[in-house]
């Protein structure tokens, strides 16, 4: 309790700035209309009108929290007209994306702490492959993929993914691999330890909280790839298909809809992996 | 074929030539710290070139960095206008005034605990927004031109160095600020001269992240709105034109400017946190 | 100063003092019962097993930690009040330079804050530097000093703006036997030269019997006070006093008192 | 046998045809296992053709002329739609009444291949579209129309069967606004056709493919031409992301078949000619700039339509 | 352990031994000239003022460093070899535990690399556990246990895979003067049992004098033995014998020998 009265705090707080955000701007299209029409509206007609109208340039909560309701509830889960099933397929998306970046991110850390020359001359180039926009590259993954056979849209949009999260489990591992410090290195050394022990006992476990604490960053990160990727590899299903649909046929309430979900689920993949985390580490006996 | 044979043994000279490197003194001054990922870069485009070649790939699918390279010396105005739209204008005046805006979050909400207990945990949720969602909204709300595109880059940039400002504000040791306490200081006073600057360490750490994220920013959010000139523009429109190697150009200038503001960041860190032990070796 | 004359005058005074931490376990009860008077221009040493409340005391002196019973008073004020009046200087274990600044800009920085004027600060911070023998490094920083002159810093910083009480915990724990020999003999020079009153925690039983005019024990679990002994030993020391049969006296009471405080490990 | 087609944009009623052949079985009647492959914001269907990742692709001939020009060799093999769909849609209160009265004012405007009929006209207009004084203000426009209702952009881009109904139904009356077709503004080029590659071609194996798969397209085009509901509901199946809307399909479905009505699938020759006269009218930076020689074939139409 | 019986076989030999550091700031000399003979069974300390070289030394003993000049052999051999014939059991200034193996585990460490059996690590670990009073806290994590315990695991797992040659730096500087006293008598139990070679570096002149057979004073700039003591101290030592004249008198004798050493500050 202690810790969500804060969050509920904040998040009140939120609503209401957001419904007073809502009524303002809102309000230049009901004072449009009203001149087009040649009438005029006053304050008190004005607010009422700027909580219901269908292309919102703000909706107000209930609105974004009804159609959300609706997209979560309001049919099966397997309908295509769900959230629950885009989230899922954006879902499965992000899970490959990001399984497939922490395979990356590690084996590099991996070879970058073990060779100086792959840390030399790879993690200056990681970094810059984080200054070139994905959504340049999309298109061209989606190509590419298609010529080399993979026809699926799922590979192309586990790349996409993968290329965001790679990079904070490479940054932390190549911190974590390299945490133990000299005198724990040291210790092995007298006991004449092989490289692959140094490593499996000392700088692998060393690593792990660092590990962890990446997880939470590229798990936000991979879905937001997979929503990248979603609408260059043919905006078919998933959250990011949705935005877009909801932006191009005029329902700004489609496309707030699957923003939040979105946020919900971003939401529920940080406290897994927070949860996966809290594990991981009373088994390594951090104090709680 | 022999192109890319040509172009793989050039690859593994010059990966030879780096291993040498990397193991002789040479590596320890800046000079070699430079010239290893160079020539790592340049094997990189030698491959790449091969491949093309060797494998004759349609050049509307990958150009050649040669036909890039031709495309950048021949485009060199358009680039630079659309450079000066995208990061000149979106990018860098939305970083700074989100890296400002976090900055005075951070510190209004430093002496609140509940406040931070309740916006950390919001804000991280805010950061995974997707980009794309975003933008469009913001196109909607602050019009085609720069101005939305800052927005974007505002909230990307917002939350990191937020959430890392607020972690170094934290990071002064006890008994750094015991001492404070017993010298009577005020908040400011402590805030000042001790908590800042061991934020340091950490506020960098938030604007790098950021400076990335700026980037990428500026760039997508012009795909859902911008004037007929841009980076984002330019790569969004060159890919429906089949002018793939305009888009190239156009990613290599966002890498180039990507490096250099990171490379920047991360001079002005070397100056600023010289006291911190990741700084002396 | 000013009342350096009248000594013997109490100026701390804690009576039946309590301080229980609460934690994720439970209470963890620091302190119980602590009786003690400090006067001015008192040596008073702190010695006990770890865990104690060594420190725990001392911070509460400094209103650094809130007593949760008794009273605790320094110069008849509260702790916060008499810290808000500046009235201490702290040297903690580990020396705590900022990195951020020069050596001079450490013992700078409580003189910015207490608003000296800049004269004056250049005045105080060359002063001490002296005092401690750094002259010369007042340009470096600190990671450029070895661990005794970083030392020797933190207690310049703490005797730049004069304040009637110094707090010492273990100053010198980290410093070899030769250099903490010297500074047990500067730190006793300087408490005879300015009159401060001090408090001293330490591991070390003969530099709490050479320094000390009051050696105070302590035994933990809870923290409280075994043995409280008045130093018969001269106001002047010199080094050698530690082969004296009353220094080797004291020295064995003060070893049977922390005995008696392990005996229930 | 297995032929892919690659849309121009997602799944939606403008490309009834080709699902309402999938849906009534006349692809299979064809012997034919088609796969339709909706595009989106970041696909150019030149660039997955180029690419080897679909057989044939729905575009616009301007986009595929120019590609042509680019070294990728296109051939329009069949064009159902016979009239443009394309115009610009101006709110009357900027003052708008003629195409002169474009000059200084922001036009809203898609890219991304869909942009060479509107810098041909603006050429044939002579106003210039870089921004300088006298000419227009262009705005890349997104996917949607807020431009307009937002009062950001004096027109924007619209089609027929689509965006003009969103502006309609975001509750601007038609009397709003005003409207200029590229159709009638005589600068018309064609929409979509149906593209391969012209050494694929060159197999007979699969020229004969395109006809059973031009022939059944066809087949389902006049099916949804006179079948505007259910070929509208058919769409919606297809579509995947739930979000589209039996409302806009529907109405969708109607604006469609008006723009298909008159075509048997055959490219009449004429308006391709015309769309390559639009298109080389650019003055100094024209879209095209010779005429193209072979990117149009009426082998596979011929066939098709025979028996 | 099979050659315990001769005695007085020189174990490690240092001849002219040099040790050269290049940093940023040119060379630093840490070791010049050091000549040494520690025979089997000996037990060595080392002392004197931070920086002369002590950990160096031990360093290099152990193949951790790489002389500059002179020979070092250990048991005839290199000291690398020595190193890969797992001769060495390192007890480092802090306990440096890993954090995330409980006791047990950190004591099985050495044990799993060296390849031992399930079984006899096992039995090693409850052996090493009980020597050093810490059975029953195997399955702890390091920071459930004290200072002390902490660093008597750490011993422990030094012992564990019964190396001839146990190299100690500075293992009870963090622990206070009592529990400090109770490890020191039981290092020399140990010592006594097992007849191992150790080598001792400390800051406590007191801790030198009561465990050694052997005294080395070192002084720095640069790092050099000054002087070497062989103790008449008998092998059985209770604590008292702290305050014999023998021992005072040894323990004056270093006392000088680091003054020396200091003179040059
Ligand atoms: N902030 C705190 N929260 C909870 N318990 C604390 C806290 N600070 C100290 N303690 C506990 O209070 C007791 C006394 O601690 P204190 O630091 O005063 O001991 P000490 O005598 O200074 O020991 P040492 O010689 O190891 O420095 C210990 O049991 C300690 O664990
Ligand atoms: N890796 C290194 N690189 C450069 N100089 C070093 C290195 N290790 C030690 N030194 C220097 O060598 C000298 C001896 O250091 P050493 O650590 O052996 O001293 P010590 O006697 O153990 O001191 P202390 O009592 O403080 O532990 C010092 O001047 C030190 O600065
Ligand atoms: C990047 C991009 N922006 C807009 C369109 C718009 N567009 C061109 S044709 C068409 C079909 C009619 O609805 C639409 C919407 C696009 N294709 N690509
Ligand atoms: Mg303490
Ligand atoms: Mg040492």
């Amino acid at each position: 309790m202690s810790r969500a009265l804060p969050i509920l705090t904040v998040l009140a707080g939120i609503v209401v700035i957001w419904y007073a955000a809502a009524v303002w701007m809102n309000s230049t299209w009901v004072y449009d209309q009203a001149e087009r029409a040649g009438t005029t509206v006053s304050f008190a007609e004005m607010v009422p009108q700027t909580m219901t109208q269908d292309r919102p340039l703000l909706p107000p909560p209930h609105q974004v929290g009804a159609e959300l309701w609706k997209g979560l509830f309001g049919q099966a889960v397997t309908s295509k007209r769900s959230l629950v099933y885009h989230g899922y397929v954006t879902f499965k998306g992000t899970m490959m994306g990001f399984a497939l970046g922490i395979i990356v991110g590690v084996a590099l850390a991996m070879s970058i702490v073990r060779f100086r020359v792959m840390d030399m001359s790879v993690m200056p180039w990681a970094i810059i492959s984080q200054t070139i926009p994905i959504v340049a590259l999309a298109p061209m993954i989606i190509v590419v993929s298609s010529q080399l056979g993979l026809t699926g849209r799922d590979v192309p949009k586990a790349i996409i993914a993968a290329y965001l999260s790679f990079f904070p489990v490479l940054v932390s591992m190549v911190k974590g691999l390299r945490s133990p410090d000299q005198m724990q290195l040291d210790l092995l050394r007298t006991y004449g330890a092989s490289e692959a022990a140094t490593f499996l006992k000392l700088r692998l476990p060393a690593s792990m909280p660092y590990f962890f604490a990446s997880l939470k960053v590229a798990i936000a990160a991979s879905l937001v790839g997979t929503i990248v990727g979603e609408l260059p590899t043919g905006a078919i299903e998933g959250l990011g298909a949705r935005m877009l649909i909801g932006s191009q046929f005029g329902e700004p309430l489609i496309m707030w809809a699957a923003l939040f979900a979105a946020a919900i689920l971003a939401g529920l993949l940080i406290v897994t992996v927070g949860l996966l985390e809290g594990m991981a580490r009373r088994r390594m006996g951090v104090p709680a | 074929m022999t192109a890319l044979w040509v172009a793989v043994a050039v690859w593994l000279g010059a990966w030879a030539l780096n291993v040498a490197l990397a193991g002789s003194a040479l590596a320890r001054r800046p000079f070699g710290r430079l010239l290893v990922p160079l020539i790592f870069g340049a094997t990189v485009l030698v491959l790449w070139e091969g491949l093309v070649r060797g494998l004759g790939v349609a050049p509307v699918i990958l150009p050649a960095p040669s036909v890039i390279a031709a495309k950048i010396a021949v485009e060199l105005p358009t680039l630079w206008a659309d450079f000066a739209q995208t990061i000149l204008k979106g990018a860098i005046p939305g970083f700074l005034i989100g890296a400002g805006a976090a900055f005075v979050v951070a510190v209004a909400i430093d002496r609140s605990p509940f406040l931070q207990r309740g916006l950390l945990p919001v804000g991280n949720f805010v950061a995974a927004l997707p980009i794309v969602g975003l933008a469009p909204i913001l196109v909607m709300w602050f019009g085609f031109d720069w101005q939305s595109k800052a927005a974007v880059v505002v909230v990307m940039v917002f939350f990191p160095i937020l959430v890392n400002m607020v972690a170094g504000l934290q990071a002064s040791e006890r008994m750094q600020r015991d001492l404070m306490a017993t010298w009577g200081a005020s908040y400011w006073q402590s805030l000042w001269k001790l908590r800042l600057p061991a934020a340091m360490p950490f506020i960098f750490n938030g604007l790098k992240i950021a400076s990335t994220l700026a980037l990428i920013g500026a760039i997508v959010a012009e795909f859902f709105g911008s004037p007929i000139y841009g980076m984002g523009f330019r790569i969004s429109t060159e890919v429906g034109r089949l002018g793939l190697d305009m888009v190239w150009a156009t990613i290599a200038v966002a890498a180039l400017a990507g490096s250099a503001l990171y490379g920047l960041i991360t001079l002005i860190e070397r100056w600023v946190t010289f006291w911190h032990p990741s700084q002396r070796h | 100063m000013k009342d350096t004359l009248n000594a013997h005058q109490p100026v701390i005074e804690a009576k039946g003092l309590q301080l229980v931490f609460q934690t994720a376990d439970g209470p963890v009860q620091a302190l119980k019962d602590v009786d003690l008077t400090i006067n001015r221009g008192d040596f008073v040493s702190f010695i006990g097993p770890s865990g104690c409340g060594k420190t725990t005391f001392l911070r509460a002196i400094a209103a650094l930690e809130h007593p949760t019973g008794g009273t605790l008073t320094v110069n008849g004020m509260t702790p916060d009040e008499a810290r808000r009046k500046r009235a201490y200087g702290y040297v903690f274990q580990a020396a705590g330079l900022y990195p951020w600044r020069t050596i001079s800009g450490n013992i700078r920085l409580p003189l910015e804050i207490m608003g000296f004027s800049k004269a004056e600060q250049d005045q105080r911070v060359d002063r001490v530097l002296d005092l401690v023998e750094l002259s010369g490094f007042g340009k470096k920083f600190p990671w450029q000093l070895s661990g005794g002159m970083q030392q020797r810093a933190s207690i310049a910083r703490a005797l730049a703006f004069d304040a009637d009480i110094l707090l010492m915990d273990e100053p010198f724990g980290a410093l070899d036997e030769i250099v903490r020999d010297r500074l047990n003999e500067e730190v006793l020079k300087l408490w005879a030269r300015t009159g401060k009153t001090i408090g001293f925690v330490t591991h070390s039983i003969p530099e709490a019997v050479y320094l000390s005019t009051k050696i105070v024990v302590m035994s933990p679990r809870p923290g409280r006070i075994t043995d409280i002994i008045d130093s018969p030993l001269p106001k002047d020391r010199p080094l050698d006093i530690r082969d004296s049969r009353e220094f080797i006296e004291i020295a064995h009471r003060v070893r049977e008192g922390l005995r008696a405080g392990h005996q229930d490990d | 046998e297995d032929v892919t087609l690659q849309l121009k944009w997602v799944t939606q009623a403008q490309f009834a045809g080709y699902y309402v052949a999938q849906a009534k079985g006349f692809y299979e009647e064809e012997g034919l296992n088609v796969t339709i492959l909706p595009g989106g914001p970041d696909i150019a269907p030149t660039q997955v053709i180029a690419g080897g990742g679909a057989d044939v692709m729905v575009d616009w001939m301007p986009a595929a002329l120019a590609a042509r020009e680019k070294g990728l060799p296109l051939v329009n093999i069949a064009q159902p739609f016979a009239s443009s769909g394309m115009m610009l849609t101006c709110l009357a209160e900027t003052g708008i009444k003629t195409p002169a009265d474009f000059a200084d004012k922001t036009l809203g405007v898609w890219f991304f291949g869909n942009e060479y009929p509107f810098l041909s006209w603006m050429a044939t207009l002579g106003l210039a579209t870089d921004g300088s004084p006298g000419g227009v203000t262009v705005l890349k426009q997104g996917f949607n129309v807020d431009p307009l209702l937002q009062k950001q952009a004096a027109c924007i881009s619209t089609m027929t069967y689509n965006e003009y109904w969103q502006v309609i139904d975001a509750g601007i009356t038609p009397e709003q606004l005003v409207t200029f077709k590229y159709e009638d503004q005589g600068v018309a080029t064609l929409e979509d056709g149906l593209y391969v590659l012209e050494d694929r071609l060159a197999d007979p194996a699969f020229a004969e493919t395109m006809v059973k798969f031009v022939r059944a397209s066809m087949k389902g085009w006049k099916y949804a031409e006179a079948n505007s509901d259910e070929a509208a509901m058919i769409v919606l199946e297809n579509d995947q992301t739930g979000a589209q809307t039996e409302n806009h399909q529907k109405r969708m479905m109607g604006e469609i078949a008006k723009l298909t009505a008159g075509s048997n699938g055959a490219l009449d020759v004429a308006a391709a000619e015309r769309t390559v006269a639009t298109l080389l009218a650019g003055g100094s930076d024209p879209v095209i700039t010779k005429a193209p020689e072979g990117a149009w074939t009426s082998a596979i139409t011929d066939a098709a339509l025979a028996n």
